[in-house]
């Protein structure tokens, strides 16, 4: 079943979704939030973008521009918006929020568990577990955690469902530099392992160069596309001159 | 010098009736004290305010009387009025005595320890050699919600109080024995004043308590002769009952003025006590085997 | 705003005229004296009200109420509030709390009226001890999942007594305020009841229970409704808008 | 851990000896058999326990208890949530909840006696119908401030209905479900008593009637502490562990 | 009045503080967590080190080591250790959490406030709500701000007590490069125009290598000092090679 408020695609869209491979589409006129008196705050422009199946676009922009609201309307949490955003497939939907948002009433591992269907309560979480640093604190309670621990287990939560689209919002943040390598390549390697496309917020410049197909990067609010940058370089080849070159492409 | 006795009432109940009688004639005046009615809604007020020393006269029954005495409060008790409940069948019942009452089911006000509820009891064991509890079905509850309850057919008779048991006879019940029958069934040689105003020794000693008798038996003598009265008391709204039950309770009341010498009154009471004793138990009497000494006041000058 | 506030009062008027018109029906099926209709109701009313005796009585009950509101609020949210954060003294006092709670309203109304005599402070007295424990089991919860980070942020900026409770812990508990409120004002009028059956010579209990041992529905559902009236307009003018203005955070994220 | 439950275990003896040490000294004071001593209601208790009375009425009126609470709690907290979580709903059917949460519990209890006649069935849902409000009001105010961080986890994990309420509504509900069910005990307890007074034959409420006629403090006391004296058992053997189960995880960080 | 726990520091001591200017001394033997079932977690090892007075002082250290524990026992919200932590002195300190923890009842503005003495209730909070970019926001609530602008709260918070000593845990996270940038200038900036301890933990080798006087390298859990590098060269000289040399210095 479709999230409520995304519009679901017609037959012919999914026709045309399947010829230019297209896992989201977002084509919304804007986003205002009602203030106390009467006035309004514009936090999102008209955007007007689309994800290719399979593919990882990295978003940047400035504090407070309307990065999470966009977040946050592709995966049906704002429905106030005017435009429309298409979802194809109802594969899984899995989101690492901006906080990590843990249930603080139930431990790591049930934490992670709880978004799993039933078929697949049985499954062993060691892999994960180990890779994110976390095989010790199964039982442990969110409160008991350090804000980066809990931000692993955030985004355990995201890869164990294996989703068709994996939406990040600046998830390697309270990380010392060697977790966040680590992790970012975990992330790279479990989309390599299967087919998902991702939509990843980040103020780090040099990460979204390494990790991403493409980089969106946003005006200050009301947030707006100010330049869509492809990188066809490789990942591997990524060296830094290769970087640099790239995050001196964001800022001008 | 006039001073103040204050009476403790429930609002629409009889007691005021006589009481708004007595004012309205200046009866109290006349007798060299001022009357006040302290309204109450419940007779657990007004016991509850007698105890508190709130008020100074109330209207209870002697068996509490007695049992307060025992326990070493000197309440004390001058006969008021001697109508008593009766058990109340419908009209077209074919029940016509407590022997048909078997199998039944039958409301009971006032609990499994009210006085005429034992006094039945004792004449069913007696005269018919059953158990009236144990051959029914019985079930305790609220006056008004056990009349309320055999008016619309659930329960098949109940036994109530007196002024509850009038105005069902004004919806043409009919009464099937009185606890007045039961009592004189069981050895009373006429009726008793169940209830009566109670107030305390010490307060008589210093108060117009003969004066307020006094005045009480006037206001009785008024009601007892003048019907208008009854319509100037049903007019100002001191009684609520439509026309039938007005005529109902006015007979019952006037039939409940007590008539008898004092003396006898004490020698019967003291014959029922007994019987209700054996009935009821301590649960009922307390500790005393016998009615306690002085519950009948005896400082009225004869 | 202009427009909710109009759609609001659409919404009161559309609920109660349902609720007239279901009661009008069943009042009309049934045809009975122990269900007058609503027309019987508003006649006992209006002669209750000509007579002096609703507003009189309804006065007196709701100065009762208000008083023993005030005061068990105040006590019992204080006690609640301290056991919720002392872990010892709430091991110590619980007993105690249990035992009170669960003391029927008519022993501790009796009681208090033997003890302290018939009169409006022991009226008072007793409806406020009833609620007490009422209102200290509900703060309490309510303190016990007070959120320890923001205590935190008062302990760093050295926040005194009064800024804490102000800031910090009272905005937390609003839900318990607001649920010990609502449930408390109507415990509070149910016990004022009793108390007035027992030992008032006024007050809607008074009433209601001569018009019970009369068996008069229509009288006794004429205060009874006098008195929803009175709370209906407490709800919608004090407690809703109070609730408003303390969740207008919630509200802020539209 | 051990240590932890025999060191509680002490506190409880602690309080309840204070508590009838005071009652001891108090009662000496007053000397008064409105104020009976601790040992004197000991002695009414075992006279009616040996008389069979006492376990007879008690157990009638717990079983009305535990009836009229699962009840009352089920549908209660079930519309209670709705409400909290359905605006619209909630401005619709709040003029009825007022109306219900203030309709005195005679009136209710004695109209589900006439229409549903003085049986077991209309006793518990009179009762059940008093508390039922109370409930709703409780359970609204928690369902109001849940916080909406976890229902977005939940819409985007696309949790299911069950799966939402069990793992994300009913942990934050939790402090309210307590505080329902604390307040929730003892307002049905008295409102039982009520109903046994009007209308019932037997249980608690019956009996203590019964010795306030006869004006004894003590036999009333006594069953009203063998009351809370059940109440203190499930307090101690049930609800502070479930509690203590619902609440590991704030425990947890220490 | 001292926070409860910290313990006072005598007469000596005081003395002794003003020979060698400490702002804050640390000496405690550990902190361990106990688990259910009767585990216990060591999360922080024997600690030893202090403070001289207005320095600047970075920890870095890996994503769940104890830093932030380090921290809460400092501010004195963690009593069960061992060991001992004087604070000198008893002016206001001030923090900034992990989380920007404002109190999501109060407005921006409410939330700065509140922190204030009386005496100081009437001062403009132009200056400081302008220089960190929230002069729009004053009458927002938290909730209806983003993560960024929340945090920019909580440093507005802290900055504008004056502490004596200012404790950050990660303050410039969820910030683009150039807001975060401006607001460490503006720390340094407020740290230089009064007398100011700061203790700031960061993930940031480079953000501690161009702001601390010295840095203190934890080790993994449990938390002990690895490494404790003083920094001389003056912040304004402190160009790329000299950061990425005293990066270096950090890593090994
Ligand atoms: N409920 C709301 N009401 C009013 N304004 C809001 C609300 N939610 C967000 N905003 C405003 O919308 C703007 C964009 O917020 P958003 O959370 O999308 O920013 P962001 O790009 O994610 O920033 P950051 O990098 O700091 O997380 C901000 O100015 C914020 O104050
Ligand atoms: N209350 C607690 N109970 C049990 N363990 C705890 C508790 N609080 C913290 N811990 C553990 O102590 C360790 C240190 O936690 P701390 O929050 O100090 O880490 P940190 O260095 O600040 O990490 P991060 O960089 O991720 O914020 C972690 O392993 C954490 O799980
Ligand atoms: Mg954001
Ligand atoms: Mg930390």
């Amino acid at each position: 079943m479709p999230i409520d408020g995304v519009v679901p695609v017609s037959e012919s869209a999914m026709e045309s979704d399947l010829m230019t491979e297209q896992a989201l589409r977002v084509c919304v006129q804007g986003r205002r939030f009602a203030l106390a008196g009467g006035d309004t705050l514009h936090a999102v422009g008209a955007l007007d973008f689309s994800l290719p199946a399979n593919s990882f676009t990295c978003i940047v922009g400035p504090s407070g521009c309307g990065k999470t609201t966009t977040l946050r309307m592709i995966l049906g949490l704002d429905k106030q918006y005017d435009g429309s955003i298409h979802l194809p497939g109802n594969g899984p939907i899995a989101a690492v929020f901006q906080e990590p948002r843990l249930l603080p009433w139930r431990t790591v591992e049930q934490n992670i568990r709880l978004v799993l269907p039933e078929s697949r309560q049985n499954d062993s979480l060691d892999e994960l577990l180990v890779n994110l640093g976390l095989e010790d604190l199964r039982g442990f309670y969110p409160n008991q955690l350090s804000l980066g621990l809990a931000r692993r287990v955030a985004l355990a939560r995201a890869f164990v469902l294996r989703p068709q689209l994996l939406v990040l919002d600046e998830p390697f943040v309270s990380l010392d530099e060697p977790t966040a390598v680590r992790l970012r390549t975990l992330l790279l390697d479990l989309w390599q392992l299967r087919p998902t496309t991702i939509l990843m917020v980040t103020h780090n410049a040099e990460e979204a160069a390494s990790l991403a197909d493409r980089i969106l990067v946003f005006s200050k609010r009301p947030a707006q596309i100010l330049r869509s940058i492809d990188i066809d370089t490789p990942r591997q080849q990524r060296d830094r001159p290769v970087i640099d070159s790239i995050v001196s492409r964001l800022g001008d | 010098a006039d001073s103040t006795v204050r009476v403790g009432v429930l609002k629409y109940g009889t007691v005021n009736w006589e009481l708004k009688t007595m004012q309205h004639h200046g009866l109290d005046k006349a007798n060299g004290f001022e009357l006040e009615i302290v309204p109450f809604a419940g007779g657990d007020a007004t016991r509850i305010a007698l105890l508190g020393g709130d008020v100074d006269i109330i209207v209870s029954d002697w068996l509490w009387v007695s049992r307060q005495r025992a326990e070493e409060r000197d309440m004390t008790f001058v006969p008021y009025s001697s109508s008593v409940g009766a058990i109340m069948v419908p009209g077209e019942s074919p029940m016509q005595s407590l022997a048909d009452l078997k199998g039944q089911k039958i409301g009971v006000a006032g609990g499994p320890l009210d006085k005429s509820w034992l006094l039945l009891q004792g004449m069913a064991k007696q005269e018919y050699g059953f158990d009236l509890a144990a051959e029914n079905e019985i079930v305790f509850g609220a006056p008004p919600l056990l009349a309320e309850k055999v008016r619309d057919g659930e329960l098949d008779a109940v036994l109530n109080y007196w002024h509850y048991c009038a105005r069902l006879e004004a919806d043409g019940f009919r009464r099937l024995v009185s606890a007045e029958q039961a009592a004189n069934a069981l050895g009373s040689s006429g009726p008793v004043s169940a209830i009566g105003y109670v107030f305390t020794d010490s307060w008589a000693e210093n108060n117009p308590a003969a004066a307020f008798v006094k005045a009480s038996r006037a206001a009785k003598q008024i009601m007892l002769e003048s019907d208008d009265e009854w319509q100037r008391l049903a007019d100002n709204g001191d009684i609520k009952d439509g026309p039938a039950a007005l005529t109902v309770l006015r007979d019952r009341f006037r039939e409940g003025i007590p008539a008898r010498a004092q003396a006898d009154e004490v020698k019967d009471a003291g014959i029922i006590y007994g019987v209700l004793s054996e009935l009821g138990g301590k649960k009922l009497v307390g500790n005393s085997p016998d009615m306690s000494e002085g519950t009948y006041w005896n400082g009225m000058p004869q | 705003m202009k427009g909710g506030r109009l759609q609001s009062l659409g919404q009161l008027v559309l609920s109660l005229g349902l609720f007239l018109l279901v009661w009008q029906l069943a009042a009309q099926a049934v045809d009975d004296r122990t269900l007058p209709t609503p027309m019987a109701v508003w006649q006992s009313m209006v002669v209750e009200w000509r007579a002096g005796d609703l507003f009189f009585h309804l006065g007196a009950t709701l100065l009762r109420v208000l008083a023993a509101f005030l005061v068990a609020m105040t006590i019992g949210s204080a006690i609640g509030i301290w056991l919720g954060m002392q872990p010892l003294a709430d091991r110590l006092v619980d007993p105690w709390l249990i035992l009170l709670l669960n003391i029927p309203a008519l022993v501790i109304i009796v009681l208090s009226y033997i003890w302290f005599g018939l009169n409006e402070a022991a009226a008072i007295g007793a409806v406020a001890l009833n609620k007490i424990p009422n209102v200290v089991v509900t703060l309490r919860e309510g303190a016990r999942s007070l959120n320890p980070e923001y205590a935190e942020v008062a302990v760093v900026y050295r926040f005194g007594f009064w800024k804490r409770l102000r800031h910090v812990v009272l905005p937390q508990l609003q839900p318990f305020f607001a649920a010990a409120t609502r449930s408390g004002i109507a415990l509070i009028w149910k016990i004022v009841l009793i108390v007035e059956l027992l030992g008032r010579s006024n007050g809607v209990g008074f009433q209601i229970h001569l018009y019970f041992q009369l068996f008069d529905v229509a009288t006794i559902l004429a205060y009874t409704l006098a008195f929803v009236g009175v709370m209906l307009l407490v709800e919608y003018l004090l407690l809703q808008p109070l609730d408003k203005h303390a969740n207008r955070w919630r509200g802020a994220r539209v």
